[in-house]
């Protein structure tokens, strides 16, 4: 068994790396990664069905360190890493499949492939990980190879940026995980997570280590304060978005606090921070996925309600009840939310755009597609033979369970969620599947942007039109001199992703027709969303739906379903187009949290220069200082010294004379 | 007070008063030459102590030779003749000059004096100090004595190295401009 | 034997070439073959912890005496290996302007001379004698051979600050060693590190720890003391950067170690907390100072200062695990400073500057081997686990929280929590750098010469920086290789047992 | 009989007056008589040491023998260098402030040592061969003659 451990680890890290040598040549990239993913999920597959003991710890080799700390370096197997690690390596093997085809004329597709096999490898990392450490390897892995994977095409500035952002922002929340995992292993004496989970007293300790790793989690998993990198990340190619979004990145935060649960259990404060920060961002996400313009950024959104769902589940269900809801509610989300993200990137090449303007209609004469896209939203809006239904309403049951305030909070915001994430699913629908009108009611369509993509039919020839005029948008003019200017140095550049919001993201290496194979892995997904359930049957507290909770959840989703139907005119309009205009493009910027980023970095990049100048002015005056006087002071003896020779000789006699008295005086 | 004492401090006298006159007078050559008459009795102080052969040595080498040359170089330095007040630093450098040529007197005189005072020594009694000394520089002396010859040899080739020496002196505007030249150029 | 074949071998060579004059083939040969038979003696004397004791100054007391443990074995090693990497990259491409071929590589053997006999000597006298050896042919690397795209009066600047800056460290160092050996009676290291302190009353341990603190602050460098730093890194060739930010300034935390904290525990547990600021002070101003710094070898400079700002956090603590983190830290630092500044100084041959500002194309698809070599390196210097310096940072942070009894924790965990700041800087700069050099920011309105690929890597300067990229990767997924070395005799060092052999 | 207090005295005064003689005259040639009284006051220190009974090895007369050589030695040199002196300065004077700037335009370039060398290194001929050569040949001549002159009116 341990055996098998360590080879999930380690073997997508191998491909990873082999990949990386290979990157040439496409063909062994292609097989190395596939089948080393296959592999991983037969693997995976092997280690959750096994008959094996509840759990099983195996060691890396701990770190030989004498002072008080152990680091032992552990590896946990039980079922839930093996579940969890069965179906991450799954929809890695399913996007590594579909990248094949969607990334063939890439140059680079060699190098995403071995990046997303190491991605891969930190993710399964932190699945099996028994000690801290060891997760937060897995942990910042990850966020280093999502600012690989997003910023794939560095040729765009909208992708260098957007993958700045995502790692910066990760990365500024790490500061708590760093802190809060430090506390843990302080308070516990070792980094072995059960040695942190029964560890004692230390009360202080424990409350920064728990709230300093719930930092950590909001900043990857996209809690509000920190939520604005995942849209941006869209930047990246669909499969490395699928990724990041279904089963690894963002629901690797979720994966933590359920390792952590029983911890989180006993602390109210920290839980509820949780609580709060997951109903906080699970409504706004979700409000905000409603009036996208784009189906990427929607989706993206949607992953941010859906993974603050999670989280409200660890956040509010009882201890006695366990982690199992929220790790269900991750498990189905990794399936349908990978689905979805691979059919939009069949859609976007079909449509040539991501943009839902662009895209009105084009489901309806795709086959598969449709039924997969279909499948997918339902899941997603919580439609009850699909595994959505089943995990949501588990999350919903967990929280009503519950008691306290946390608990509370968490049950009204998932009401109200329930019924916004049926209302953009239906939207989302309705706009893709309803054919056009004659006559596009282009005058009124979505923001002012949208009128630049044109949604005539053919635009599959149009796109490459379109592009180069929505290009200037994003980037500057050309400036004749080479040098850039000063403020493109700095940390901090214009924001201009909201202006990109519109702007088409498909990749103009991607206009083959669909393989066999890519197509089969989105049918594929599609079964196994509607048959996942069984897979979270096995887990414990994985499926617990009360009769009332499902009639309610029920009742809301078809509500919305209808006021949405009704109200876009059976799919004729957009619904979203009654908002008020400014109000919906503040909307699709995010409410400016890009511009508070920005900001914030300005504020920091100001101190820098700040920094900087003090350090050549001030820290650096007194060297400059000593060498001014010191210069002075030999002029000084310099110039004293180039006196007359006989005066010279008179002063040298003398003080030969006086000290030449002296001795004698004193030889005396 | 024996014979030698009083012959002593009649020489003595003698080369202290022209050691005197040669460093006050205001003829340049007469401070030459007043040298030379404090040299020459300094060697008659020798005899006095009966070491007739450093008194030799001193009357050929300084008085022969030394003198003679510093009357050369005074001659090619145009040093001028008859009295001559610009040969003087000023008053007050000379009247600080007195005090510590006076210090540097008493200094040595206090420290001398009471090593000497009391001792005597007997030199009427005939002795040989010729061969004893001549034994001691090629016997006890041979090596200080050779490297010696070998330093003069080294002070001969020296002086006449420097009095060869020219100074270089380009003409310092072209010079800079020159080398600004090459600055750029680097 | 082997040790002192070790420490003649570079010197003779080193001698041998500054003695042959102009440019032969026979230079290459010498210089090659000392650094790598000095590398196999190394690999020896660490895996055989040879030592050598005999009497050199009897009227003093001083000894012959060097020796490897734990604390020195890395680096050691690091520095044998690291001066054949930088040979055979100073041997693959032209050397710089400023003197001969053979001077230069003269130069770097005397460094390294210098460099072993300082993480060798067991003899506090012997430490700075060794210590001091590194300063001219540093200098001379500096002044002589130093970027000749600047004026002659900047690189005499440079030169001239990093002299005196350092011999003002070493004077001091100096003075802290004349006290503790005259109040101790001894200067043998082993000795005074069994003694633990014993016999010094507690103002005279914090008055030599703040003298030794101070002298060695300068060659760390701590944070106010820093500012010799960036311009001689900036100025020096490929060769001295590399060594400079490898070797000399390990040897400053190396001395903190070795003399002080050994020597003098309660000063240095005294003088903790201002260390511990210090430190941080200095990781957070190095990681601004990054964030707006245009040319990129500063850059790298004041990326050092925040590093070694880990290391002195991890040193002020006082626990095992943070001499441990220090020593670990230090080799990560030297490691990953030593591939930044040989790809930085390949780009900088090939470019001409340094200059953040100007436009270029992108590494990523113009120079491949560059490029992942760059992003590597920057990916290490942000910290990222999986690579070498995360455990030192990581475990500096832990051992600051739980400091050792005695030192103040508010503070200490005030301090961890802005040196997790400083993690965030860290990878802020890194990527600023990755998104202008490799991902080309800008590189749309690279025109002209600017605008062409650069030359990749290839042959020897490609297997060294492969070399590095291996080790730093290597290091980060097998830790325990290093913390191994460093285990017994850290806490034998803090328990004052003396030094585990 | 002799009290040897009597030329310690004399050794008192010689040297006293050699330093008065030193630091009185500006002519630097009769700075070197005031240098030779002092030497001769050592010597005879040396000497009536050495005329003590019981000292060792005839040290007194022979070192008196060995610094009158070296004096012989040192005037030579310094009188060339006075020479060199002259013809450079064209006075003897020590109370004149010298002029001791190598390069007026440059003063810091490290670079002029070099030079300097250099051009000690050069022989004669090759470029300050014009310059100097008639410099060589004024003295010459302009020693010769007055030479024969002045030491014709010294000895009367």
């Amino acid at each position: 068994m341990s055996w098998i451990v360590r080879m999930i680890v380690v073997l997508p890290a191998l491909a990873g790396l082999l990949g990386l040598v290979m990157h040439r040549r496409r063909l062994v990239a292609a097989a190395v990664a596939v089948s080393v993913s296959a592999y991983v999920m037969v693997l995976g597959l092997i280690q959750w069905v096994a008959p094996a003991r509840a759990a099983d710890i195996d060691s890396l080799g701990s770190l030989p360190l004498g002072g008080g700390l152990a680091v032992p370096l552990h590896l946990l197997s039980d079922r839930v890493s093996g579940l969890v690690s069965f179906v991450v390596a799954l929809v890695v093997l399913a996007i590594q499949v579909f990248t094949v085809w969607y990334l063939r004329d890439d140059p680079r597709y060699g190098r995403f492939a071995a990046t997303v096999s190491l991605f891969a490898a930190g993710m399964l990392l932190l699945v099996q990980a028994g000690d801290l450490v060891l997760m937060l390897v897995g942990w910042e892995i990850m966020g280093w190879c999502s600012w690989l994977l997003i910023g794939h095409d560095s040729e765009r500035p909208a992708a260098r940026r957007a993958a700045y952002k995502a790692f910066l922002v990760t990365r500024v929340a790490d500061i708590g995980m760093v802190v809060g995992l430090v506390a843990l292993a302080v308070r516990a004496g070792s980094t072995d997570l059960m040695a942190v989970l029964t560890a004692s007293g230390h009360d202080t300790a424990l409350t920064v280590g728990l709230v300093g790793v719930l930092v950590g989690v909001a900043g990857k998993s996209g809690l509000v304060p920190f939520h604005d990198w995942l849209p941006d990340a869209m930047e990246g190619p669909t499969p490395a978005s699928a990724l990041i979004h279904a089963a690894t990145m963002v629901a690797a935060g979720t994966y933590l606090v359920a390792r952590l649960f029983t911890l989180y259990a006993e602390h109210d404060g920290a839980r509820l921070l949780l609580a709060v920060l997951a109903a906080l961002t699970m409504v706004y996400a979700a409000v905000l996925a409603l009036v996208q313009t784009d189906i990427k950024r929607m989706l993206a959104y949607s992953t941010l309600s859906q993974i603050a769902i999670m989280l409200s589940a660890l956040a509010a269900a009882p201890a006695e009840l366990g982690p199992g809801a929220g790790l269900s509610h991750l498990l189905g989300h990794a399936f349908f939310k990978a689905l979805l993200f691979l059919a939009a990137g069949w859609l976007s090449v079909l449509g040539g755009a991501t943009a839902l303007a662009a895209l009105r209609g084009r489901l309806r004469p795709t086959g598969a597609l449709r039924w997969a896209t279909g499948i997918g939203l339902a899941s997603l809006a919580g439609v009850p033979p699909l595994v959505g239904f089943f995990s949501k309403d588990t999350v919903i049951d967990a929280a009503l369970e519950g008691t306290g305030a946390g608990s509370v909070v968490v049950t009204i915001a998932l009401l109200l969620t329930v019924a916004l994430t049926a209302a953009y699913c239906t939207r989302a629908w309705l706009l893709l599947d309803t054919p056009l009108a004659v006559v596009p009611p282009t005058g009124t369509a979505a923001g002012p942007a949208a009128g630049a993509a044109d949604p005539a039919p053919g635009s599959a020839a149009a796109s490459p039109a379109v592009s180069p005029a929505a290009s200037p948008a994003v980037s500057p003019v050309a400036q004749p001199d080479p040098v850039v200017p000063a403020e493109q140095v700095a940390v901090v550049t214009v924001a201009d992703s909201a202006d990109d919001a519109e702007v088409e993201r498909v990749h103009a290496h991607g206009h083959a027709p669909i393989t066999l194979s890519a197509a089969l892995v989105v049918s594929v997904l599609a079964v196994l969303t509607v048959v996942a359930t069984l897979f979270l049957a096995s887990l414990r507290g994985g499926v617990h739906v009360g009769v009332l909770t499902a009639l309610v959840s029920l009742l809301l989703v078809a509500g919305a379903a209808a006021a949405v139907w009704v109200a876009g005119d059976r799919g004729r309009s957009d619904v979203a187009d009654r908002v008020p205009g400014p109000l919906r493009d503040r909307a699709v910027r995010g409410f400016g949290a890009d511009t508070a980023y920005v900001g914030i970095g300005r504020a920091v990049t100001a101190l820098a220069r700040l920094v900087v100048t003090l350090d050549r002015d001030v820290v650096d005056a007194y060297p400059r200082a000593t060498a001014v006087v010191a210069r002075a002071a030999g002029r000084v003896g310099e110039r004293s010294h180039r006196a007359v020779p006989s005066l010279s000789l008179l002063g040298l006699l003398g003080g030969v004379v006086v000290i030449a008295i002296l001795g004698v005086t004193a030889w005396r | 007070m024996t014979t030698r004492d009083i012959v002593f401090v009649a020489v003595g006298v003698v080369t202290a008063l022209s050691a005197l006159l040669s460093v006050t007078t205001k003829h340049v050559v007469h401070a030459a030459l007043w040298l030379l008459v404090s040299l020459g009795s300094l060697a008659g102080a020798y005899l006095v102590l009966g070491q007739e052969l450093v008194g030799l040595v001193q009357l050929l080498v300084y008085v022969g030779a030394i003198v003679v040359l510093v009357l050369f170089a005074l001659m090619l330095t145009r040093a001028p003749i008859g009295p001559h007040a610009e040969i003087d630093t000023p008053w007050w450098q000379r009247a600080a000059g007195a005090v510590l040529g006076a210090a540097t007197t008493a200094l040595l005189a206090s420290l001398l004096l009471p090593l000497l005072s009391g001792a005597t020594v007997d030199l009427d009694a005939p002795a040989a100090t010729t061969p004893r000394i001549a034994q001691a520089v090629f016997g006890t002396w041979v090596w200080p004595f050779e490297l010696l010859s070998v330093l003069l040899l080294v002070a001969l080739v020296g002086a006449f190295a420097v009095s060869r020496l020219v100074l270089h002196r380009e003409d310092p505007a072209a010079d800079g401009a020159v080398r600004r030249a090459e600055g750029v150029r680097r | 034997m082997a040790l002192t074949l070790m420490l003649l071998l570079p010197l003779l060579g080193a001698i041998a070439l500054i003695a042959i004059p102009g440019e032969t083939r026979v230079e290459r040969a010498i210089a090659l073959g000392a650094t790598v038979v000095t590398a196999v003696l190394a690999v020896v004397v660490v895996w055989g912890r040879h030592e050598v004791d005999v009497p050199w100054i009897r009227a003093l007391g001083v000894r012959w005496h060097f020796g490897v443990d734990g604390i020195s074995a890395a680096l050691v090693l690091m520095t044998a290996l690291l001066t054949v990497a930088v040979v055979a990259h100073a041997l693959s491409g032209p050397i710089p302007k400023g003197g001969t071929g053979s001077t230069f590589l003269g130069c770097i053997l005397l460094v390294e001379t210098g460099a072993l006999a300082t993480f060798l000597a067991r003899d506090a006298i012997l430490f700075f004698v060794a210590f001091e050896v590194v300063l001219v042919p540093m200098w001379v690397l500096v002044r002589r051979f130093g970027d000749d795209h600047v004026r002659d009066e900047t690189r005499a600047d440079a030169a001239g600050r990093f002299v005196l800056f350092t011999v003002l460290g070493s004077t001091l160092m100096l003075v802290g060693i004349l006290l503790l050996v005259h109040h101790q009676g001894t200067s043998d290291l082993t000795v005074l590190a069994d003694r633990h302190g014993a016999g010094l009353s507690r103002s005279l341990q914090v008055a030599i720890a703040s003298v030794l603190l101070l002298g060695l602050g300068i060659k760390v460098p701590l944070w106010p003391l820093h500012t010799w730093l960036p311009s001689a890194h900036t100025i020096a060739p490929t060769a001295g950067s590399v060594l400079l930010a490898a070797v000399l300034l390990k040897m400053g935390t190396y001395g903190i170690v070795r003399l002080a904290v050994a020597t003098v525990p309660v000063g240095v547990a005294e003088l903790s907390p201002l260390l511990a600021l210090l430190g941080v002070v200095g990781i957070l101003w190095g990681g601004l100072a990054c964030l707006v710094e245009r040319d990129l070898k500063r850059l790298i400079a004041y990326s050092s200062v925040a590093h070694m700002g880990f290391v002195a956090l991890a040193i002020a603590s006082g626990s095992e695990t943070g001499l441990q983190a220090a020593l670990f830290g230090n080799i990560a630092h030297g490691v990953v400073a030593a591939l930044l500044f040989f790809v930085v100084g390949d780009l900088k041959e090939q470019w001409g500057s340094a200059d953040l500002r100007v436009a270029r194309a992108a590494l990523r698809d113009k120079a491949p081997r560059f490029g992942l070599a760059l992003v590597v390196g920057l990916a290490a210097a942000l910290g990222l686990p999986g690579l070498v310096s995360f455990w030192g940072e990581f475990l500096a942070l832990y051992a600051a929280w739980s400091p050792a009894p005695g030192r103040p924790v508010a503070l200490m965990r005030v301090c961890v929590v802005l040196g997790a700041v400083g993690l965030a800087l860290a990878a802020a700069y890194s990527l600023r750098v990755a998104r202008i050099v490799w991902a080309g920011e800008g590189s749309d309105r690279a025109d002209g010469a600017a605008g062409e690929p650069v030359g990749d890597a290839h042959g020897a300067r490609w297997a060294v920086v492969l070399t590095l990229v291996v080790v730093i990767v290597g290091l980060g997924v097998l830790p325990h290789l290093l913390l191994g070395l460093s285990d017994s005799a850290t806490s034998g060092l803090l328990a004052g047992v003396g030094v585990a052999p | 009989m002799i009290h040897l207090a009597l030329p310690g005295a004399l050794v008192a005064l010689l040297a006293g007056i050699g330093v008065y003689g030193v630091l009185a005259r500006r002519n630097a040639v009769l700075v070197l008589i005031g240098v030779e009284l002092i030497l001769n006051a050592a010597n005879l220190l040396l000497v009536t040491a050495g005329s003590r009974p019981g000292a060792p090895f005839s040290a007194g007369p022979v070192l008196t023998l060995f610094v009158i050589t070296i004096a012989a030695a040192e005037i030579t040199v310094a009188l060339a260098i006075i020479l060199v002196l002259f013809r450079r300065a064209g006075h003897i004077d020590l109370t004149a402030v010298p002029d001791l700037t190598d390069d007026p335009d440059d003063p810091d370039d490290p670079g002029d040592l070099d030079d300097e060398v250099e051009s000690w290194g050069t022989p004669d001929g090759a470029d300050d061969g014009t310059d100097d050569g008639t410099d060589e040949a004024d003295d010459a001549d302009g020693t010769a003659a007055p030479t024969a002159a002045r030491s014709g009116e010294g000895a009367a």
